[in-house]
């Protein structure tokens, strides 16, 4: 959670600085709704997460500077470049992706479980998004395909109160999110998505249901953003210094803190050392991501195609080009 | 060399695809118990069982979705859609997502799924029914459009979009699913390189180019042709994306006349594109404009002389060629 | 419903003998869903279906001769002979529409409700659409914007067990589809769809919750289709002779018969000469749409668009003749 | 006439509207108490109420719909999709019902409504927010489409579009949001007719046609070609359904040249369609064949090189126009 914490405000000042690029969607605040939701994973399950997924790479173990290269825009990046804040992965973590259309992740990730169900694996899926992805009709049709067929998901809103300005209440006809979860005789519950030992819990608990039971659920994690919607938004026009400052008051890192202080499995020390060693690791990943090399130009048109034998489907199209690019050679006159 | 229906060829390919590769499984709705709303499907589900012939719920972006998942974990779906219409409910899994994976993510994954479907009017289903979109994959980086006129193809072009590693749109038509054609079964596993178009008739006065069934009509019209003394060359695309230029733009070279014909709207449709590039390719070779014919720009209307006014028929393509050899003198 | 039940029974006759194309879906069997349904609207309410629309036209008081005539495709038909089986209508009884994708016509619908919420009218919508609807993302965008917005609106589920050939229980995630109300915070209820007094009282109740209270709802009824999906399927496959014919027995017609004539308000030779007045009408429509012109091809591009200044804004386009079709004279070589 | 950014423009138009006729009303996400994701509703919401401007959860399918149907009862909703990548979600409810309406009755009921949406690339947004999918409309009969370049146009087309019985595509460009152009709001009330291309640069010696965003870059090219002593004629279509083919033939046989830019994805793309027109009606006038540029046929990739490098920047339409030109011997 620190590491993510200090990683996003990093972030937040890379992006003033003109490093960064595009949106930039930012956790702060949302720390122990992920990871007390991704720790719990194991080594056959598969996680999904939404455009506000650097919280989430971070989560997974992905490398910090494989993460601010990608942010950077750089071919050392974890999407080589290609895919920047929104679209980070990990494949050998099994983390498939962030995704960028509201809700779109949701039937995919389905098919994840699916496919693990088809397989005979062990693993479950995890799938995280947004209040504001519950209103999409993805999202009904994703959890219901998974109940009438019972694939080993959980889907996990971490409902932060608000789509962009648009506030739960004034999108969604039930507030309390998890209860959309009868709608397919499908287990929903919500816990305090700033108590990151509950998020864990529930998790861990929510992971033998779908892996023994082979029951889906619908997990709400409560929390809030303290910053705005991206970078680009100050968060202020829809929602009240008062309750910002509520929040914040509620942060999940110090309370995790306070928790394993209390229950002397950490000691203030641990804490100051566990902050110096994030802030090197950052700093680290900034530098790497920094001095890392740019995709070049003569790869624009790499990844289009995954399948090896694509050059050769496009041969006789080359009238204009691969891919309908104009040659440099202009043939067609001779 | 026995000859089937465009449906028994999708059907045999299909099972001998679920046979060679325990990946692979089919995906949509009434394709399993009610054996498919065309009967493509018919037997597989008794056959294979319900895991690798899976019937569905009317969630086409749901379980669209769910292919793209699922082939990013290594599974082949193929997912049926019931027809080309419904596909718009699915748009954004297939042209947001599918079409993105691959590339958004830096080359780590990849998305081996193929969608069939199938287009065309004809049978009086009207403007919600009735439609070929074919145009709007194959407008689309990230995604392979295929569509096969005849049975040999749809079976060889299937396997092939089976085993790419690719998003493929197979794009059928419901005319077509009854006609029938020679299936050699024999001689190696049939599969068909996708982007690679195919002289259906060869002919050195005037070279008609077009995809799926209009191909047949095509072909009828260059009969009709025929006793003018006038020879067509034929040219079925099979792909539109990747499209093979160079079949069409060699046969232009040589017939130095060209007509494309659609069952889709033309404005913004295939033809414009082959128009456009033919006319680029072979600027110095051409007697006269690309002419061009699609369906009346309209959604397709109930009544059955409505829907045959507006459908591109063989007298509608005919009318054209023969405008066309007459503008060049020929006829 | 005896009008229905007559009507469809022809409609199929007239099918074989290939003066209907197209697809044709009868809703024989959910006669009492529909009546009991359209029955109580007002003046100021409005009216929604699905492609099983003929038993809508026929009970919002539609011309028999008019609906006939559009499924033979002729001028004098609801929809000029442009929609077919699917796409009835009726302007002036406020029906807006049989629609043929499925789950399409329930957003449409809610903004109708939207239109009536925003004048300030007094009037309502009632959508109907089936079972197999639920699934999709339109309906759940669609109750979840009802819902946040108040809208004036009944959402009827005519719940016949199968879409098509995939049961209820196959399909959905929970199969009590009135539960699905939940989800948005929304009343939900059941009754017996071939019970036409209940289904009645339940929607004129429910109008009036909409009407007064702004509250929307959703309402299942539960019946049968007795025959296929649509004349194309025999509809065997999927469902024993057992099932049909246990529900045969629950004839929504022959109840209702019995409870009036109980009642008293009807007695035997009502009946028998009201199905005498029926197949008279029946006849009369078929004789109507038989003798009708059929719309000539010069009117192929009419209605495309509904703008009077339309042919102005398409005249320079015209290289290609209006709407992309090729002109008679060939313009482009002078 | 002041100066007037396009987001200010179509602020004003909209505030016009709603004051000119009570029943034009505005939805869509974001574009209340948010003031719009890109801002151009900014203000509207306090000064016209919830009730006028409304605010949407995330359900393009569901709100696209909810204007459909408001719009069948007589109301003139102005929906707004935050980018046009997201209309994906709802195309069904575009292309299958509001196109259809109108005809599918019978004539018996209109859709008027508007659906405005920004679509371009250039902010590093990547594959899923970078797209131009005008041709998805433009080909699909039953909608019009109108894609305003200038602060005059965006102001005068919304108007004409707003009031049209019809549904719209309005596709607006994330870049043009800031431009800067008069605005004449004191002669007539400036709708512009829908239809109608406007020739925003003369010149004798090639035609270039574009729309939107790209038109502007095209002015550039222009500009940079009269330093070589070539004079450019600049073609803003405006409206892509319908298409003003008329003003493009016109300049084109008085050039004999034809550049087609968009920053669209060309293949099947707009610019096949106007190549297509062009050559059949200028057959005798080209000096060579009509060229045409797009965007790089890939998902809008991150990194800042590689997005400059798939882009249609000024460099490519210039490289294009003087190889065009080197190719008819004029330059
Ligand atoms: C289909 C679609 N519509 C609109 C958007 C624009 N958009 C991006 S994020 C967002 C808000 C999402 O809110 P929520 O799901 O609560 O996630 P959060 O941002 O709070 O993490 C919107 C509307 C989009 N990306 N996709
Ligand atoms: C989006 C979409 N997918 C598929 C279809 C094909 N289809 C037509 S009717 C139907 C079954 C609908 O079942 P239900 O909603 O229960 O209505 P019923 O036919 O029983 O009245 C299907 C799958 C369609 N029209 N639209
Ligand atoms: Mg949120
Ligand atoms: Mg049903």
């Amino acid at each position: 959670m620190v590491l993510i914490r200090r990683f996003e405000e990093r972030t937040e000042e890379q992006y003033t600085r003109a490093r960064i690029g595009g949106y930039c969607h930012l956790a702060i605040g949302e720390e122990a709704a992920t990871v007390g939701a991704v720790d719990p994973l194991g080594d056959h399950d598969y996680l999904f997460a939404s455009y506000r997924d650097h919280g989430t790479a971070l989560a997974v173990g992905s490398d910090p500077g494989a993460v601010m290269a990608e942010l950077f825009g750089k071919a050392a990046g974890v999407a080589g470049g290609y895919g920047g804040s929104m679209h980070l992965l990990d494949v050998e973590r099994r983390f498939l992706g962030g995704w960028g259309i509201v809700g779109g992740q949701l039937p995919i990730a389905a098919g994840a479980a699916l496919a693990l169900d088809y397989t005979g694996s062990d693993g479950a899926v995890l799938c995280q998004f947004g209040d504001g992805a519950t209103n999409t009709g993805a999202f009904h049709e994703a959890l219901n395909l998974a109940a009438v067929w019972n694939l080993p998901i959980i889907f996990q809103i971490t409902n932060n109160l608000y789509g962009m300005g648009t506030s739960v209440a004034m999108a969604s006809g039930e507030t309390e999110l998890w209860k959309r979860a009868a709608a397919y005789e499908m287990h929903g519950e919500r816990v305090d998505g700033n108590d990151v030992l509950a998020v864990h819990e529930a998790t861990t608990r929510l992971l033998t249901m779908a892996r023994r039971d082979r029951r889906p659920s619908l997990l709400e994690t409560c929390t809030y953003r303290w910053r705005g919607h991206s970078v680009a938004d100050a968060g202020k026009v829809y929602r009240s210094a008062d309750e910002i400052a509520e929040w914040r008051t509620r942060d999940p890192i110090a309370r995790f803190e306070h928790q394993a202080i209390e229950a002397g499995t950490l000691d203030v020390g641990d804490v100051s050392e566990l902050r110096r060693e994030v802030d090197a690791t950052v700093t680290e990943a900034i530098k790497f991501a920094a001095a890392a090399a740019t995709p070049t130009v003569a790869n624009l048109y790499d990844n289009v195609y995954g399948d090896p034998g694509t050059a050769a489907q496009f041969a006789r199209m080359d009238t204009a080009g691969p891919f309908g690019e104009r040659r440099e050679t202009r043939g067609w006159r001779t | 060399m026995a000859d089937v229906t465009y449906r028994e060829a999708l059907r045999l390919a299909l099972d001998e695809e679920l046979a060679r590769d325990p990946n692979v499984f089919l995906m949509g709705e009434e394709i399993g118990r009610f054996e498919g709303s065309y009967k493509v499907t018919a037997g597989l589900w008794k056959k294979w069982g319900p895991k690798r012939v899976r019937e569905t719920p009317i969630s086409e972006e749901g379980f669209v979705g769910a292919g793209v998942g699922a082939a990013m974990l290594g599974l082949r779906p193929v997912v049926e859609i019931m027809t080309v219409n419904f596909i718009l409910v699915a748009m954004d899994m297939v042209v947001n997502h599918a079409a993105k994976v691959s590339q958004m993510f830096g080359g780590k994954v990849k998305v081996p799924m193929v969608i069939r479907t199938p287009g065309g009017a004809g049978a009086q289903l009207t403007a919600q029914h009735s439609q070929s979109l074919e145009v709007f994959f194959a407008h689309t980086p990230g995604l392979k459009v295929v569509s096969p006129a005849s049975p040999a193809d749809a079976y060889g072009l299937l396997k092939s979009a089976i085993r790419d590693d690719d998003p493929v749109l197979f794009m059928e038509n419901l005319v077509l699913y009854n006609l029938t054609g020679p299936l050699d079964t024999t001689a190696g596993d049939g599969a068909i390189p996708i982007g690679v178009a195919k002289v259906v008739r060869e002919g050195g006065d005037i070279t008609i180019v077009s995809h799926s069934y209009t191909v047949r009509r095509c072909l009828t019209v260059a009969d009709r042709l025929a006793q003018s003394g006038i020879e067509a060359e034929v040219i079925d695309l099979r792909s539109l994306r990747p499209l093979d230029v160079d079949t069409v733009i060699e046969s232009v070279r040589k017939t130095s006349r060209c007509l494309v014909a659609e069952e889709g709207w033309a404005t913004f449709g295939i033809s414009a594109e082959i128009a456009a590039r033919v006319h680029r390719a072979c600027f110095d070779d051409l007697d006269a404009p690309v002419e061009r014919v699609g369906s009346a720009e309209v959604p397709m209307p109930y009544a059955k002389s409505l829907e045959l006014a507006a459908m591109p028929l063989e007298e509608k393509i005919e009318a054209a060629a023969r405008g066309l050899l007459a503008e060049c003198g020929v006829l």
